[in-house]
């Protein structure tokens, strides 16, 4: 069948876009919803009592009475199912709650967390990224000794463990050239070492990605028909097949960033950063509930936006997708 | 490097400069070291709040912001004299009212104090006698009053900045120290600037007047290697917890300085769970202490930085007891006491078996608060162990799963520090109150070691006030402790910091061995 | 714990392109040399005491940290221990870890899929938003969830790893699936009168599980990794477990002074890895009739 | 034949090879600027690899070889990839062989067939985009203006094949060389890119034309090659070769275009079945061709009346089908033509109750059939075999030929229709195969590595196993060759007359539908806009659509 043939511009595209635009906010609300249930009902599952948690959490010495002035402020002597809406209640009017912990409201708490981890995050991405086009981009169409070289740096780099890559980098860069600062700083060159440990196993994955369909379009008829214009292996790779090698992977940076965002645990530990790794981490582990379901509400956010926005680029990338949404 | 000591202070002093110290313990999660009171607070809280009291290195009491103090005779009542030229950093005067409050504010269950508050117990209120005499009266008269008291975690605080509530409190808490907290970037760093105004060195400081430097920047930096590499890159001027294998490195390396600082109380140990089979039979303790084999892995695993401990206490108090004997490793008289104690067989895996039930010791370990070096020991006792027939489980669990498995008495041996200043210590660990859970089921007594000659030992001592009928006390304790074999001492506490050697005049607190930067300067 | 779904996704790729990836892309030498690895991975799982030199949980304090030598050929650990032969023993558990883990995402991704494809439009769009929500859930605490509830070890990073991995397989799988039943063949298949039960067996499953299988080879290696980021976190597997991803986690405080220890149990990770991808890509290559 | 101008095409002895083989072996050519010159033949036979060859792109690890080869008078007999980049484009424009994908889907068309001129002109902007916009109106491009924003995507197949010509021939060059530059497209379509290039050449444009269809190039060509394994068996003027072909192999060409080939004349010159083994056939006894009197006409087999199928897309619905009513008799063939995407993929999947209409209903053989809930229909399925457009779309990947075929003959016996009800389903099998004219030995191969018309051949097999009494088959021979066409053609044809099937026969090309059915319907944008007995729609069209159609079909200029 001919897409595009001309009695397919029959259709109407009117108010598709706001419909689709409503469905996007319904499903973000949904998936906002569900994740703050599942997490306050799963944090549940995690024994030890909240109120030992607030009253400075494990070992804490606190007595009973302490115990039972606390457990009626904050709630926990009410059944589950009130608390439960006390919680979506509290969530509706934007009120994180207050951390047990650090008796900070969890809203700004993890305000200061999110930029550094999002800056980490989106930095690796954008490295990522470049890596695996170059790497793609290098060793496909050059035969077979360079295509399993990528091959075989693709799947390695994608094997390597966050921790471990970490501790190679700062040996190396740090230790041994003492180029770049082992802890992160703030400044650029503390932001190097962490970045790069987080986007070198992606840049393997999404590299692996892209080398498929790259190797796709270099058959396409397209690429054959622009050579036959004159057009030069540089161009057609600037012109043709690199835009055709993205899309995937685009698609594919929605989860790419929840990756990063649970390897950033590792990094932000490592490389002593600030961020949302770090607070989930030691919100677990004291049994921050509050603070634990900010960060979990705060990543679904996130990837939902992150989805709309993959779904955005997509569309900008590949005019495709714009005319068949309906199929 | 020089081991022990504050290192060798060259050079005239030079003021200015901001140096930065990278903490691989855990983010406090209040700075205020009455809240709770745990060594991170301690660490942080030795740099902008002070005591009453301090220690020397010998361990004598010496004045801090007390600058006299008498006990009456029937020790009920005790009087501090404070300097009357202190003055918080909010600018409102030290003086026995402020004493009071912090006395109060410990005492009050809504602080959420832990530490502090257990070292108050017989305090039972302070009176104000005049601007600067505070009179402590006591419920029952304690030896080591003034060993707690000189702890951090009994700093006084400004009744102003107490006032402000305990979130605000948290964030900044203000006392008379050499330095000030500025900001706290959670996560990252506390930011410390000098008091310009400060008057109260320690008795046994190198100087007076305000700090050398401007500024210290207090980064949390949770990975010991990259602490290391910072280190070594300049980036930061003084790590603490370092790798011992680092240690060992930085001893051959003349840009690092050692700072050894053990800390003082209790010694690390492995506590055997008497209060349960197997261990309730001393032959089955025993056996396992003679079967555990850890001098080579100490050696090894601690590249020659840490020394075996044959007693309960830390080698800084004075008091500590060792028998060495006790210990020797000897896996034949094992073998002979487990069969005496019935555990004949072995089953498949050659583990001793007794009544179809197989001898099975539970050891949580927690990863917060033991490093890999430690780890990798345990694993070596689990070895050793095996070969007498004792299969040790190692659990490595988060700190919170780690107390839960304790209340829950789901242990045969388990590992935990306990820092306090004095002998007594002993008390908190070995007497058998100490085995009567908080209602979260904490527990200090984790040897569950219940011997009503070691708790009238221990009751004496702690009311006794003469110095040598209380060592001669803690002595006979600690003889009964560790001849019940209800503990494997390991070694002191080990609590070093790598500096950097533009750092000069860094020095540990006798006290709870927290460093401070009072006497520090940055030289070029 | 997104590395699974990045792995996952890559598998997809895979399964995708793997009729386009030409002839010799992948030399056959590397298809062979990855079956020896498998196989020696193999043996070392059924009988580590015929492949190892050592016993690996022997420790032997004075013999810490030597490099490699003829008689330690991956050098000693900080306990003295034959790294060599604990790699060895560390096979079954990591491979178990990484089959297991992978086995149960896959069943219960397949379990979704199943569902999400074949259960009608609400269910299917239920199933799809459940595993949007369990996508939105950051892996790494969903793992962490399963720990602290259930305890540290080995079974529990199995199917915490697992878990965390599900969405991704049912996202995946539910696309084969809707692909394979709106396929011509299927629809051929209901042409000539076959029920719902025999096209689900005879067609959908069968046809499904080849990429299903490629998914399953990239999955084995990635769900090592991220048992042994856990190990890192300590709460992985439990001493003296010889797993790798724990050996890398422990030998990493040494790296400086002991490279041995964290390089072999590394390599064995990434060797698996290589090996599971390059056979599952030569054996989608025989399933789909290539050479 | 004074002043002569150089040639634009002058190559001899050209020899292309992959890896150890040859492909084309020594082909001689020369075009001189304004003729049009066309190689013909089989798939196969080398053609696109020589056209490629021709611009230094045969392929990657190919040899190229020739005594010389010279375009527009410049010798690139040994031109490096740097020289032939310059001159491609330039010397030469080479519109592929595969239209629809030839542009690409994520860049605007203006920038396409900018890109010639980027590449070897150096021009400013604006005039480049001018000459874009006068290239697209060259080639006839209905509104240029906005053609230049859109996307190959958002063109039907003649306009992209409208876009492509336009970008090979932006620098004018001496050469064009159109690989089947009108396969898959609807004739009119295809009647309309003939006739641009026509002016091409007129313009003194030398045109090397490339199609497998004799039909195409008649209409196209001052000479002829015909192409068979990458040798030239015959060349000359048009005239000579499709008047007096002198090879077997070009008559049996000649004779395989169906169009005007009267109903039940056999199309292929050899026919491919082989001596009909008699016995356990299934075969339906049935009469020859049943009388064609409307007066003897019972109830019809299938029966679609007044069906109505809308699909949603983003903003409303879209009306596929719309009011459609047919009906078709036993051993009757209704054959249904149309445009792309005028609906007749989905009247057959209605048919096949693979969807249900919105409205209107189908009713097979008096029963009906499509509000049936599919269990009832299930057992009734075997009376209907269809054929796809796609046979190797329409197998399970996994499956071999003989499990393919054993598994639908199983499932007739399972329905109690098979003649054969017990015993080993492999004689079966065999039976089938022979039947469609494949040896035995394709039991064991997997559909993929047979060729189209083996291919197609498994599929029609697979349709025959249950003994169906209804054939519907959606482009059945679209995708393949004519000599591989009239093969299958013959072929349902036989079985036709043999089993008195009743076929529902889709096709976009006249020629087929005129060769093959005795009712056509003419189909537009999901309407019915003609129908009736064949011979009397295409001799005296009464909608002026199909007349249209009837004029842009290609035949035979003889
Ligand atoms: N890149 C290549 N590598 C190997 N063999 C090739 C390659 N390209 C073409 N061939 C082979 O060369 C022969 C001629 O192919 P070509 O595409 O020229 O046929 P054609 O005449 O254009 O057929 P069609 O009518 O189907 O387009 C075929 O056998 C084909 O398999
Ligand atoms: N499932 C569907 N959803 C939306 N639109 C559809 C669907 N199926 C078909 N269409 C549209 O219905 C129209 C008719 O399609 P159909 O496949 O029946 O055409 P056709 O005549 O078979 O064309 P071709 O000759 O290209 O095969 C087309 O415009 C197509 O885009
Ligand atoms: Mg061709
Ligand atoms: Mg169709
Ligand atoms: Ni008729």
């Amino acid at each position: 069948m001919t897409p595009g043939s001309p009695t397919e511009q029959r259709r109407s595209f009117g108010g598709a876009t706001l419909r689709r635009a409503g469905l996007l906010v319904a499903g973000a609300v949904f998936v906002l919803w569900a994740v703050a249930t599942l997490t306050f009902f799963a944090i549940r599952l995690i024994p030890g009592d909240p109120a030992q948690a607030i009253l400075g959490g494990p070992g804490s010495q606190a007595s009973q009475e302490a115990l039972d002035q606390v457990r009626s402020d904050y709630g926990l002597d009410q059944p589950l199912i009130v608390q439960y809406f006390a919680m979506l209640g509290r969530l509706l009017t934007g009120d994180l709650g207050v951390s047990y912990a650090l008796k900070l409201p969890v809203a700004d708490l993890l305000a200061a967390q999110l930029g550094g981890t999002l800056l980490l995050s989106a930095l690796s991405l954008v490295l990522a990224w470049v890596l695996a086009l170059g790497l793609a981009i290098w060793s496909t169409g050059r035969g077979r000794i360079a295509s399993a070289v990528g091959e075989g740096i693709e799947i390695t780099t994608a094997a390597l463990p966050h921790f471990w890559l970490a501790a190679v980098l700062i040996a190396v860069f740090s230790v041994a050239l003492d180029w770049l600062p082992p802890v992160a700083t703030g400044t650029p060159a503390g932001f190097v070492l962490p970045v790069v440990t987080l986007a070198i196993p992606l840049a393997g994955f999404l590299a692996q990605v892209m080398r498929d369909s790259l190797l796709d379009a270099m058959q396409q008829p397209f690429v054959v028909s622009a050579r036959a214009r004159g057009e030069s292996a540089v161009g057609l790779r600037v012109r043709h097949t690199i835009r055709h090698a993205s899309l995937p992977a685009i698609s594919l940076s929605g989860w790419a960033l929840g990756w990063l965002l649970s390897g950033a645990v590792v990094v932000e530990t490592i490389f002593a950063m600030p961020g949302l790794g770090r607070t989930l981490l030691q919100a677990v582990t004291l049994r921050d509930i509050p603070v634990v379901t900010g960060v979990v509400l705060l990543v679904a956010l996130v990837y939902v936006l992150m989805t709309v926005l993959t779904d955005l680029a997509a569309r900008i990338a590949d005019p495709r997708l714009r005319q068949e949404s309906g199929r | 490097g020089c081991q022990a000591a504050a290192p060798e202070a060259s050079g005239e002093p030079v003021s200015g400069g901001t140096l930065s110290y990278a903490s691989g313990d855990a983010e406090p999660t209040c700075l205020d070291p009455h809240v709770g009171g745990n060594y991170p607070q301690a660490l942080l809280a030795g740099q902008f709040l002070e005591s009453l009291v301090s220690r020397d290195d010998s361990g004598e009491i010496i004045p801090w912001l007390a600058e006299s103090w008498t006990a009456a005779d029937d020790g009920l009542t005790w009087e501090f004299t404070l300097r009357d030229d202190v003055a918080f950093t909010d600018g409102t005067p030290l003086d026995a009212e402020a004493v009071k409050v912090n006395v109060e504010h410990l005492k009050d269950p809504a602080t959420q104090s832990s530490t502090g508050y257990l070292a108050l117990g017989k305090v039972d209120r302070v009176d104000v006698v005049s601007d600067q005499v505070a009179r402590f009266v006591m419920s029952s008269p304690d030896s080591a009053l003034l060993e707690s008291l000189s702890q951090p975690w009994l700093a006084i605080e400004s009744p102003a900045g107490l006032a402000r509530g305990m979130d605000e409190n948290c964030q900044a808490p203000i006392g008379t120290g050499p330095f000030v907290v500025d900001e706290w970037v959670k996560q990252d760093r506390v930011s410390l600037v000098r008091n310009d105004d400060y008057t109260s060195p320690p008795a046994d400081a190198a100087h007076e007047g305000p700090a050398y430097l401007d500024a210290i920047d207090w980064r949390f930096v949770p990975d010991a290697a990259s602490r290391y590499a910072a280190l070594q890159g300049g980036q930061v001027d003084v790590i603490d917890n370092p790798q011992p294998d680092t240690i060992a490195a930085a001893k051959s390396n003349d840009a690092l300085t050692w700072l050894d600082a053990p800390r003082p109380g209790a010694a690390n140990r492995i506590e055997l769970n008497s209060g349960q089979a197997p261990f309730d039979d001393e032959r089955v303790r025993e056996a396992f202490i003679r079967a555990v084999e850890v001098d080579d892995g100490i050696d090894s695993l601690f590249f020659g930085t840490a020394e075996r401990s044959y007693s309960p206490l830390s080698s800084v108090e004075a008091v500590a007891y060792s028998d060495d004997a006790l210990f020797e490793h000897d896996l034949d008289r094992a073998n002979a006491l487990l069969d005496e104690a019935g555990w004949t067989e072995r089953d498949a895996d050659g583990y001793r078996v007794k009544d179809g039930v197989r001898l099975t010791l539970r050891f949580p370990v927690s990863t917060n608060q033991s490093i890999p070096a430690e780890q990798s020991l345990f694993e070596q006792v689990q070895a050793t162990a095996g070969e007498a027939g004792f299969d040790v489980v190692i659990e490595l669990l988060d700190l919170s799963s780690w107390y839960g498995a304790l209340a829950a008495h789901e242990y045969e041996i388990v590992s935990a520090p306990y820092t306090k200043v004095g002998p007594d210590v002993l008390r908190i660990l070995y007497h058998s109150d100490s085995i009567t859970p908080a209602p979260s089921g904490y527990f200090a007594n984790l040897a569950q070691l219940d011997d009503p000659e070691v708790d009238s030992l221990l009751t004496d001592a702690a009311s006794t006030s003469d110095a040598d009928s209380r060592a001669e006390l803690y002595e006979r304790a600690q003889q009964l402790i560790l001849g019940g074999y209800y503990l494997l001492p390991l070694y002191d506490q080990q609590n070093s910091f790598l500096l950097s050697t533009s750092v000069q005049g860094a020095r540990a607190m006798p006290t709870v061995s927290t460093p401070t930067f009072y006497d520090a300067w940055l030289a070029d | 714990m997104s590395d699974l779904e990045l792995q996952q996704a890559t598998a997809v790729s895979a399964a995708a392109h793997a009729p386009a990836r030409r002839r010799g892309r992948m030399p056959r030498t590397g298809t062979l040399v990855a079956g020896a690895f498998v196989l020696f991975l193999l043996a070392a799982t059924v009988a580590p005491e015929l492949v190892a030199t050592q016993d690996p949980n022997a420790i032997s304090p004075v013999d810490a940290f030597q490099s490699p030598s003829p008689a330690h050929w991956f050098g000693t650990d900080e306990s003295g221990r034959d790294i060599y032969s604990r790699v060895v023993a560390g096979t079954a558990t990591s491979l178990l870890i990484g089959i297991s883990a992978t086995a149960i995402g896959l069943a219960l991704g397949l379990v979704l899929g199943v569902l999400a494809s074949f259960g009608g439009r609400i269910v299917d769009f239920g199933v799809n938003r459940l595993v949007e929500v369990l996508f939105a859930f950051p892996g790494l605490l969903l793992a962490l969830l399963v720990i602290v509830v259930y305890g540290p070890g080995p079974v529990t990073a199995t199917v915490a790893v697992g878990l965390s991995t599900a969405p991704g397989y049912a996202r995946i799988i539910r696309g084969q699936l809707v692909a394979i039943r709106s396929s011509q063949y299927v629809e051929a298949a209901r042409v000539l009168g076959r029920s719902p039960a025999r096209i689900l067996s005879r067609h959908v499953l069968p046809n499904a599980l080849i990429p299903i299988f490629v998914l399953a080879t990239l999955g084995i290696g990635q769900a090592i990794v991220w048992a042994a980021a856990l190990s890192y976190l300590g709460l992985g597997a439990q001493p003296p477990a010889a797993e790798w991803g724990a050996m890398l986690a422990a030998g990493r405080t040494y790296l400086a002074t002991a490279w041995w220890m964290t390089v072999f149990p590394g390599l064995m990770i990434v060797g698996t890895t290589i090996a599971t991808t390059v056979l599952g890509r030569a054996l989608t290559r025989r399933g789909r009739g290539e050479r | 034949m004074t002043n002569t101008p150089a040639p634009a095409l002058e190559v001899a002895q050209l020899r292309v090879g992959f890896g150890g083989t040859d492909v084309v072996h020594g082909i001689d050519l020369t075009i001189m600027p304004g003729e049009c010159v066309a190689i013909v033949g089989e798939s196969g036979s080398g053609k696109s690899v020589t056209a490629r060859a021709l611009l230094g792109m045969a392929g990657a690890d190919s040899r190229t070889s020739a005594e010389h080869l010279r375009i527009d008078g410049l010798d690139l007999g040994a031109a490096s990839e740097r020289e032939w980049r310059r001159e491609r484009g330039r010397r030469a424009g080479l519109i592929l062989q595969d239209a629809l994908g030839s542009l690409d889907p994520l860049r605007t068309v203006g920038r396409e067939i900018e890109d010639p001129l980027r590449i070897h002109l150096r021009l400013p902007a604006s005039e480049r985009r001018a000459r874009v916009l006068r290239l697209l109106a060259d080639v006839g491009m209905p509104d240029p203006v906005s053609a230049v924003r859109r996307r190959s995507g958002e063109l039907s197949g003649g306009l992209r094949q409208r876009a492509l010509i336009a970008a090979a021939i932006a620098l004018d060059p001496p050469l064009l060389i159109a690989d089947e530059p009108t396969t898959a497209l609807d004739v009119t379509v295809q009647a309309r890119i003939l006739a641009l290039l026509d002016e091409i050449r007129e313009r003194g444009t030398g045109v090397l034309l490339i199609s497998h269809d004799l039909a195409v190039v008649s209409r196209m060509a001052d000479r002829i090659l015909v192409m068979r394994e990458g040798r030239i068996i015959e060349q000359g003027s048009t005239g000579e070769v499709l008047e007096a072909p002198r090879e077997d192999y070009t008559r049996s060409l000649i004779a395989a275009v169906p169009a005007e080939v009267p109903r039940g004349v056999r199309l292929s010159a050899t026919p491919m079945r082989p001596a009909t083994q008699s016995g356990a056939l299934p075969t339906i006894s049935s009469p020859l061709r049943p009388s064609h009197d409307p007066a003897i006409r019972t109830t019809p087999l299938l029966e679609l009346s007044h069906l109505t199928k809308t699909f949603a897309v983003p903003g409303g619905r879209f009306t596929a089908v719309d009011d459609v009513s047919l009906s078709l008799h036993r051993g009757e063939t209704l054959g249904l033509v149309g445009e792309s995407g005028s609906g007749k993929t989905t009247v057959a999947r209605l048919a096949l109750a693979l969807t249900t209409p919105d409205s209107g209903s189908v009713r097979f053989d008096g029963e009906e059939w499509s509000a049936l809930d599919e269990r009832q229909r299930r057992p009734t399925r075997h009376r209907i075999g269809a054929i796809y457009q796609d046979p190797l779309g329409s197998f399970d990947p996994r499956w071999n030929v003989g499990r393919l075929l054993a598994d639908a003959v199983r499932g007739a016996r399972e329905a109690g229709t098979s003649d054969v009800s017990a015993g080993p389903t492999a004689p079966v099998v065999a039976v089938l195969l022979d039947q469609v004219g494949l040896a035995a030995s394709v039991a064991d191969r997997k559909p993929m590595t047979l060729s189209g018309g083996q291919r197609q051949r498994v599929a029609i097999a697979r349709a025959l196993a249950g003994s169906p009494e209804l054939l519907i088959c959606d482009e059945p021979v679209s995708a393949l060759d004519v000599t591989i066409q009239a093969q299958i053609l013959d072929l349902l044809d036989d079985i036709q007359r043999e089993r008195g099937l009743a076929l529902l026969f889709i096709s976009h090309d006249l020629g087929v539908v005129h060769h093959m059915a005795d009712h056509v319907a003419v189909m537009r944008a999901g309407r019915i806009v003609e129908s009736g007995d064949a011979g009397r729609v295409f001799t005296q069209p009464g909608h002026p659509y199909t007349a249209q159609l009837v004029a842009d079909s290609p035949r035979l200029a003889t």
